[in-house]
């Protein structure tokens, strides 16, 4: 018998395993693998970075809801050169896969940030997240303006040539998810990154007023995951080539599945790491069980499935 | 592998027994051996509602108390107050039920090397801690005074064995229905002027917390706090649980309160910072 | 003391308490009449109605998701003679309130429904549900367009006159919803209704397909509600003298004050009546409890509270 | 008001007692006075999972026998696959766990006025309503045949008392483990031709009733099937259990099976459209 193929690919970098954090629900990785072996999942995404050093939100950043969560980190961070400089090596001395996650408030300080990510070797992606508040248009956010999202991928592809592929991380809040996957893959991306979380906001009933420091906050956890497979379905259908990293509410490995046969190469797995430290590892078991109880030889055979005719 | 929380496991542990105690449950876990890494100032973060359960998120309880008994090895007390849904449903679990939990996890009191004074400040719950506390510092030949206090009488946990542990201990509530009427920082200035306390220790709400940091502002005396924060994930991962903290040269970083905390220097958060941000970067 | 006023106004029509059942939840209202009595909440909202009869989507038409569900219904029903000749004389008998929901397939159709609908006495008031496929356009659902948005309900309100209020019902699922909501507010909606379902899909994992005859449904439930409620803050913001029907997720009454501090003057139920028959009754004794225990006078005072400054 | 299911409540029934019965549980529910509304065919709908679910739907199940005893007063009989996570989370609740449930709901099997021969066909759990059925119909003079199948002994339920109510009894498993190798299916045709079946009453997997449909064709046979179609609500509101129904004009209607059903005439059905939409319209 052959042995079962694990083995993902996004744009061109290849990955042993399919299973990643998402960006922001794990830091820089040191955090976790007090539970597990970093290099024995598929990569590490790590939170988005910005140019310079972020405080990011008031508190409360969270708030509990129905099967999920919303968050108001607000993107607090050291910094990329900080970044670069301690959190980079010490992921790559564990032999741990490497996604770094970027965001920006403008177009050009994408291209800043990539052009730091650049310069460091070792790195197997740059994740780039648009789905911040633009401070040149009103902080409209970048991922809901099909115009501003181009232009950051084409600043982005710009200058970093060939050397990592690009991820292009957008929101589900938008009218016509397809058209703005298009344009940053026209711009030059080489995968999608699906879902970011969904706006969302509760009201605290002892102050009567939004619970959440920024009032306003994203939801994600497993009341999202059908938003998320739609999402997949819906790109993966209009591009079908485009390799897509999923995310939103995957727990289990049956979770991670229906992503998978949504149409995602790879799966970030995010809050559910709140919930139990060893959720990833967890995860990346019992999807490649099921996959091989399923009768697949590879993951790559799984990958949107599910829009295959019933024969 | 890291530093950070280097001695946290993720197991599942057994309830022992689960008793009310006013209006709190005294919730015993049998935890086995790493009962010898939980030091005073650890939390316990416990998966709650079970398999079928909408709440996602862990919920942070301080360790009361750890001892080792011939019938269940190593075990921890909980002191829980029924509160939201996740507690309420950690209070009706009976003896038997086995709970997924992660810990120790978070940073642990300062144990003097030297003999000191000490005074230990609990608010409702916030006294579970300071027990297995107070059993420590009596070891180190510590003299340890301690002040509860709490809304009203049912909500000051103040177990027998604790009592024995301590050399005075003073109770306040607010609706003077046990010890006096008042709150604990009322009789802390006359102490600390007098010079009777080297070091306190603190847990219970924020505004107990910044108002005994603000007492202690312009003493010598050490103010070591359990401060609580909302915690999404209490190990690190999420940045939820963030509290302004002053850094030697004068700025300000947030730091998370479940892996930097929960015990900190309360001389150095910056209470009234709470809930903002800071204004120039780190 | 004064007595607590629980009524309320949506665009000129007085309701006496503020919980409906939601379009589409509660059919035609008959089925719930065993279990309370339907004078005895805010009104009745019934199942959208197009002109024809309509056999809908194909089964499966639902899936349980965590802390919600999808549904493809896909508009089921008896066409506009026959409920009106039918459900609607049933339900005055009963001495219900009554909102109709219409949708249809062309901005046309939504004009000749409204006619019909204005034919018929003792209407509370007209529901026009826009989160339907334009036929016209591709299929793209009207409400997710502005332009065709403001048509839709320029063509009712031409139709209806003054004679009932007409509440815009909009979908979630665009890049801008304040946007999409003053459109439709100055084409003459007196009243908006927020959220319909959030699309989604769920891949059966027996099939390896979307589970749902339709692929995609519609995500309801506790899973929406931090959606509902931004919407209905977002929306409050821009438009604070515009009356919103809110509904997303309520099942208790502090579900509901969510809703109606962030500014829904009146609140449907809609999935909670699935788990539970009695749920509408429940909610509202719970809500009125919670609104006197929180020291308000009137349900009105607790409208978009979330907005006012702390003092 | 109306006049669908005019005899449903929604109330707190508790469990009287909860067995393993081969790969099924038997759980009995007190219920009161109800009992006498609840015929078989009827179903209840129960909620899971207790306060912090995140499964929000009720979950149906066929009310399987009734009975009025000295200790419990009303009860209900149902008979349980643990399935998904709903119906295994019912099959853990233990002897005095309260639950909130809403029945009777749908339509009820009909009873014919004069005695007839009476065929009762059973597929897997489909079995358990059909021993009430049984003595409804043996206490109306009918003579009762059953025939009850299943991939394999584990899960055919056929209790002993149930025996006692029915004339003959033959049992079929696809793996031959109990009673003979094959499907109920397999003598029926015969059964049919010999003129000793006026009805057949079923219940079980929809491709079993609809084989008895296609069978029952061209006969006189009348066929009361009892349908399981996916149900969010369970009471009518929601439109999600629909199944394609043909009206005497020839047209077809879309028919909710909880209330037009669950209990149908299996000649009305049009099995081949089920999973489709009619293309005419109504
Ligand atoms: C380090 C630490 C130690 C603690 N020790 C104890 C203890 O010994 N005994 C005790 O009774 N309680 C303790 N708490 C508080 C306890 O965690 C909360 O009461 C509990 O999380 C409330 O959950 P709930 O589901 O009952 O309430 P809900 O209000 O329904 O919870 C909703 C969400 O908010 C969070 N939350 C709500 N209240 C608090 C709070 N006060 N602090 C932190 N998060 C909160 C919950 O974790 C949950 O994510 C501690 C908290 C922290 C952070
Ligand atoms: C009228 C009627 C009578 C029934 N009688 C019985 C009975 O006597 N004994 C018994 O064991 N089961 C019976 N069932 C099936 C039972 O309702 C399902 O097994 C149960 O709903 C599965 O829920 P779950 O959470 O375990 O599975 P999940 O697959 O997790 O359920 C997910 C969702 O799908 C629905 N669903 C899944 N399977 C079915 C199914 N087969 N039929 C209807 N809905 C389904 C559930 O209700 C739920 O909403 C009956 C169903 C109907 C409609
Ligand atoms: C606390 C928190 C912080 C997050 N921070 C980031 C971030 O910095 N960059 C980013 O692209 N996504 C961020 N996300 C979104 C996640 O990466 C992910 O897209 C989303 O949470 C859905 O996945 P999940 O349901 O598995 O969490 C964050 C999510 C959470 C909950
Ligand atoms: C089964 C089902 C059918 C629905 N049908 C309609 C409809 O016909 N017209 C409409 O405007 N909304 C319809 N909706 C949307 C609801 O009215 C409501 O906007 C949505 O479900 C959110 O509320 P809830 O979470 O309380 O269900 C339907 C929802 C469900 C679950
Ligand atoms: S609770 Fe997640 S970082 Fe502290
Ligand atoms: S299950 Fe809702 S209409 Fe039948």
């Amino acid at each position: 018998m052959k042995e079962f193929d694990f083995g993902t690919n996004l744009g061109g970098a290849w990955f042993p395993a399919p299973i990643f954090t998402a960006s922001g629900c794990a830091s820089s990785g040191k955090e976790l693998a007090q539970f597990f072996a970093l290099k024995d999942i598929g990569a590490v995404v790590t939170k988005s970075v910005m140019t310079k050093p972020r405080y990011g939100r008031p508190t409360p950043r969270m708030a509990e809801t129905p099967s999920g969560m919303l968050n108001s980190i607000g993107l607090q961070g050291p910094g990329i050169d900080s970044f670069l400089a301690n959190d980079v090596p010490w992921l790559l001395e564990q032999k741990a896969r490497v996604i770094v996650s970027i965001a920006g408030e403008t177009v050009e300080e994408y291209s800043t940030l990539a052009r730091k990510v650049r310069g460091i070797s070792g790195i197997s992606a740059l994740e780039v997240n648009i789905s911040c508040p633009n401070v040149e248009n009103r902080g409209l956010v970048f991922a809901c303006d099909p115009e501003a999202s181009r232009r950051v991928i084409d600043g982005v592809r710009k200058t970093i040539g060939g050397e990592i592929p690009i991820i292009a991380k957008l929101t589900p809040d938008v009218t016509n998810l397809p058209s703005i996957a298009s344009g940053v893959v026209d711009a030059g991306a080489d995968g999608l990154a699906l879902i970011n979380t969904v706006l969302g906001m509760v009201i605290n009933l002892e102050t009567l007023r939004p619970h959440l420091g920024g009032k306003t906050g994203g939801l994600s956890g497993p009341a999202i995951r059908p938003v998320a497979v739609r999402a997949i379905y819906q790109v993966h259908e209009a591009l079908p080539n485009t390799p897509i990293l999923g995310m939103g509410g995957v727990s289990s490995g049956r979770d991670a599945l229906e992503l998978i046969l949504a149409g995602a190469s790879g799966v970030s797995v995010g809050t559910a790491s709140f919930g139990s430290p060893t959720a990833i590892p967890t995860i990346q078991n019992e999807l490649r069980d099921l996959l091989i109880a399923k009768g697949f030889n590879s993951l790559k055979q799984a990958v949107g499935y599910a829009h295959r005719e019933v024969s | 592998m890291s530093a950070i929380n280097k001695s946290a496991q993720q197991f599942l542990a057994t309830i022992v027994s689960n008793k009310r105690v006013g209006q709190y449950h005294q919730i015993i876990l049998q935890v086995g051996e790493i009962v010898a890494a939980c030091k005073p100032g650890n939390f316990i973060a416990i998966a709650v509602g079970g398999d079928n359960s909408r709440m996602i998120l862990r919920r942070a309880f301080a360790i009361s108390r750890t001892s080792h008994t011939a019938s269940f090895g190593g075990t921890l007390e909980l002191i829980v107050a029924p509160h939201g849904s996740g507690s309420k449903w950690l209070c009706q679990q009976q003896e038997g039920v086995e709970l997924d939990v992660v810990t120790p996890l978070g940073t642990a009191f300062g144990i003097p090397t030297e003999p000191v004074n000490a005074l230990l400040v609990g608010g409702g719950y916030g006294s579970a801690p300071l027990f297995g506390l107070a059993e420590v510092l009596k070891s180190r030949g510590c003299r340890v005074d301690m002040l509860l206090g709490a809304s009203t009488g049912q909500k000051i946990y103040a177990p027998m064995e604790g009592k024995r542990a301590v050399n005075s201990l003073r109770i306040y509530t607010e609706d003077g229905s046990v010890g006096e009427r008042g709150r604990v920082t009322d009789p802390m200035w006359a102490m600390i002027e007098d010079g009777s306390v080297d070091v306190i220790y603190s847990c219970g709400p924020m505004a107990m917390l910044r108002a005994i940091s603000d007492l202690v502002n312009d003493s010598d005396v050490v103010h070591q706090c359990a401060v609580e924060e909302a915690m999404a994930c209490g190990i690190g991962i999420c940045m939820t649980c963030v509290l302004p903290v002053k850094n030697e040269n004068g700025s300000t970083s947030m730091l998370r309160s479940c892996i930097d905390g929960p015990v900190m220097d309360g001389s150095t958060v910056q209470w009234d910072l709470v809930g903002q941000i800071p204004e120039a970067s780190q």
